[in-house]
């Protein structure tokens, strides 16, 4: 599903954001992406949705150069890509329920889809009382859920989250975690970037480990803290 | 792009004209001025131009004959210009007779006393001619004066080709620089709207930024941005017309009153509505051209990024 | 507001000028057009004046004597005008003789034989006379008429009342237009500027949200932007100056051509170099204030969220 | 120093932000506020910055009542306050360095003091290296330090962070936390919004826990999760 060859990202003032990765994940993988603060999680995760783009190497998603892409070819990407970033992004002008179905006019679903869809999604993060509301009604974790909510309502192939409990309680990260299992389970392509030691911990999922733009160990049901 | 996403993004655009009002405020106000403009420079130089031909037209080729010219030479020169009215040369035509010509004479001087010892047997008598086009002048004098009974050069015919050149030489500058001012003023609004739709986008570059995270096709980013330039261009063609309509209604009565006060009446505004139809089509094309490709050009800039 | 932090700040406002080349350009060209319609106006009207005063002084009173006049009251007449002279009410006077008369009117008929029969005896010896003041002929006139020797109304004394009054009439209307042009400009300047501000502004909320977070005074987030706004003001009355200056000269030294060559030569544009400091003048004060009013009116809406 | 009286802020949508909250913070104290998303930590730390303002009730700082303060005197009051907020907040045009920087200079500080402060303040949150980028070249983690290091820089009477760590690893978050605990050693007052249930729990400080807008329960040495 997603592969990295030798992916070199260095940004244009000389920071390595990463360094040489070689990565597969596969079709229907759940896999946590740790590392301290700066250590390049989000570069990695940003050279899959095209944000950026790798000095050398290569990034395949599906089998697909990204970086080879057409122009018009990266919105296509984007549609089988769930996407949250640690900088939530909402439209300020629009409603959390219209911040949602956005996402899905866009892939050009049906009015009765959208009408259909919208709310599951923002029940399944806990918010579909404040559907209603505007991001700048919404206190940080319930944005961030908004932007969960929007990332899974097309069931995309692949979901990539940034610290997505970044946020939020414990409690509620839990069930947000949980909730991402769950979209595991039915076939979704999971790549999370967090600090949570003790979900990781606990969830028993691969983890990814980085330190300075280098991937330093890749465990099947790893733990935060790598053991070398 | 399906039809239902279409009339979506486009209901979009509209609403959007709606709540960005300080921005849409701003564009239409910057539209409308530059139409006006255009608007102005127009109607300046059709009311000039129309003055103008009016001068022109009555513009007269004066044939002065001998004093002692006989029957037939007097019936050959008026048979000929009775052949060019036929060919519509000539637009129409007066014959002044020796008579006339004293009258009108002795009109023109306050003291009588001063025309004391001249009789109507000294003038001459004369045709006055308006062409059809004057500037054909030459083509029309060219035989005539090689016809006998003629007063010899340089009073016998008398055509203000001067006055005609000048008038000609003025409507060729006003053509230039009409055209030059439009231009000029095109440029000053385009300039103007592009700074205005360009500062809107850039205020909503983050929107951009979001819809193509979400994965929108750029034509999905663009079409609510260009119904809303459409939108804006011809909420400003409506405003600006309005405006030049009342405006112009205005000084056409105010101004030709005072034209006439002043003993200027030969001058006239001419009336709007000949040129009505003329100046909204003009400002909803430039308009919505404007409001359109500005919005068009202004995306793409960030589209790029 | 300590000095290091008035420095600090007013650099901040310039170097802002050179960030933001966007929205700088798009602000500076709009206050230029601004600028230049109001200048436009201002010119026109200028030169419009100019040939109107031109025109008026030319005026003349034209005074007839009897064709029997006897010296003394000629010799009275003439010392009336010499006195009113002295006076400063007549900017100078001519008088022409029966022969001098008799001269004119024969060039002014192109045949000499209409004037057989007349002798210089006929003619009517007069007195031009330009007055220092037009508007004051009627009190130049009234002791006038009433001494002997002048030839009885209505040709006697022959004063362009009526085309004083025109001319006046007419720099009234254009006094009045001008006032309305120039304040219409200035509105739409104002509303163009101050939309383009509130733009940039708008643009720009995020930081002044960021610099209240800090705890900086209200006069501390002013300060760049006035700043801001003044540099932009100069910028702008420079750069519309110079246009100014070029396009005028270059209108001028067309235009005089032009006018010449079709025989108006009593029409010519006045020189940049007199009016060009009053502009400059009007373009920095105005530019300034504009730019700086401008930038603190919209800062302050966001001041007050 | 701080003080609410029977503060309660519903929201113009009808949202109970904050419902009769009686609270006092001594000078010198160190407090954790905790609770869910959504429960209120947010609008009481901005109904002490005046961020918002209350419907009933008083909030004083340093005697003064917030609400009844001049528009002129809110700068004032910021100026004696250091805030760390959600969204971060940063100048974009400006680097590390310069955004620090520029908080002294609104306070009109020496420019021998400004040279001398922020590379002292930002060596402390561990960006002595990162000076010179721009926001968007720093990662999350990196931008919310830059935002600490600038509450810090004025030595403020308070220190109010919303969920200051809600980006970075364990290990960075401790180091954020320690800090703050020395900062508060130093003297000065602080207020913590977080949900770093691991370390509220070691740290063995004073815990306000809220829960839909009512302070539940407000415990000296308290823990995460509050027993009744
Ligand atoms: N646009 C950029 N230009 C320059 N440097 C950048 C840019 N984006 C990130 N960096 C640098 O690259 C390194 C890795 O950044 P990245 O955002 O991938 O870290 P991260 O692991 O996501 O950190 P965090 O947990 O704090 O979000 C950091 O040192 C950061 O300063
Ligand atoms: N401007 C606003 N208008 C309306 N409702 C608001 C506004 N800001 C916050 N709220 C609502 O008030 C409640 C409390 O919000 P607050 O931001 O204080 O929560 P919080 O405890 O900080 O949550 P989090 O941990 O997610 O940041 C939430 O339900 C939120 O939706
Ligand atoms: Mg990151
Ligand atoms: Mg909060």
């Amino acid at each position: 599903m997603i592969r990295f060859i030798d992916v070199t990202k260095v940004y244009a003032n000389g920071v390595v954001g990463l360094a040489g990765a070689n990565l597969h994940v596969g079709k229907g993988e759940f896999a946590f992406i740790v590392g301290e603060s700066g250590s390049g999680k989000s570069t990695l995760l940003k050279l899959i949705t095209r944000e950026e783009t790798p000095n050398t190497g290569e990034v395949q998603v599906n089998g697909y150069n990204v970086h080879a892409m057409g122009r018009w070819e990266v919105p296509l990407l984007r549609r089988s890509l769930g996407m949250v970033f640690q900088d939530f992004r909402l439209l300020p002008n629009r409603t959390a329920y219209e911040n949602v179905a956005f996402a899905m006019q866009m892939v050009e679903s049906l009015p009765r889809e959208i009408r259909r869809q919208v709310p599951l999604a923002l029940g399944l993060v806990g918010l579909g009382k404040k559907a209603r509301s505007y991001p700048s009604q919404l206190s940080g974790g319930e944005q961030q859920r908004v932007v969960l909510a929007r990332a899974l309502v097309n069931n995309p192939a692949v979901l990539i989250a940034d610290e997505p409990t970044g946020n939020l309680d414990p409690k509620t990260s839990w069930e947000i975690m949980n909730l991402l299992d769950e979209v595991n389970q039915r076939g979704t392509t999971v790549l999370v970037a967090t600090h949570e030691k003790n979900i990781v911990d606990a969830m028993k999922k691969r983890v990814i480990s980085l330190e300075r733009g280098t991937i330093i160990s890749d465990a099947e049901k790893g733990r935060y803290e790598h053991e070398d | 792009m399906k039809i239902r996403t279409m009339r979506l993004l486009s209901r979009e655009g509209v609403s959007n004209v709606v709540k960005n009002k300080l921005m849409s405020l701003a564009s239409i106000g910057t539209v409308v001025i530059a139409l006006l403009l255009l608007g102005l420079v127009l109607l300046v130089a059709i009311n000039v131009k129309s003055n103008m031909d009016q001068m022109r037209k009555e513009l007269e080729v004066l044939v002065f004959l001998n004093i002692d010219i006989n029957d037939l030479d007097r019936e050959a020169i008026k048979a000929y210009i009775r052949e060019r009215e036929a060919a519509g040369e000539v637009a129409s035509w007066k014959y002044e007779s020796k008579e006339d010509a004293y009258r009108n004479l002795q009109a023109s001087f306050s003291d009588p006393a001063l025309l004391k010892g001249m009789t109507s047997d000294q003038m001459a008598e004369s045709f006055s001619i308006r062409l059809a086009n004057p500037e054909d002048g030459a083509h029309f004098i060219e035989p005539l004066s090689q016809m006998p009974g003629i007063q010899p050069e340089p009073d016998g015919i008398n055509y203000p080709q001067q006055t005609l050149e000048r008038i000609t030489g003025f409507a060729d500058i006003l053509n230039t620089v009409t055209l030059a001012l439009m231009g000029i003023m095109l440029v000053i609004s385009v300039f103007i709207i592009s700074n205005t739709i360009r500062l809107t986008v850039f205020a909503r570059r983050k929107e951009i930024e979001i819809m193509r995270h979400v994965g929108a096709l750029d034509s999905f980013i663009r079409m609510p941005f260009f119904v809303e330039g459409i939108v804006i261009g011809i909420l400003s063609a409506a405003a600006a017309f309005l405006l030049t309509w009342r405006g112009y209604g205005w000084t056409h009565d105010t101004l030709n009153l005072m034209l006439a006060d002043l003993g200027f009446g030969m001058f006239i505004l001419v009336p709007f509505e000949p040129v009505g139809m003329r100046i909204v089509l003009l400002y909803f094309i430039i308009g919505m051209a404007i409001g359109g490709i500005g919005s068009l050009i202004s995306v793409r800039k960030h589209l790029n990024v």
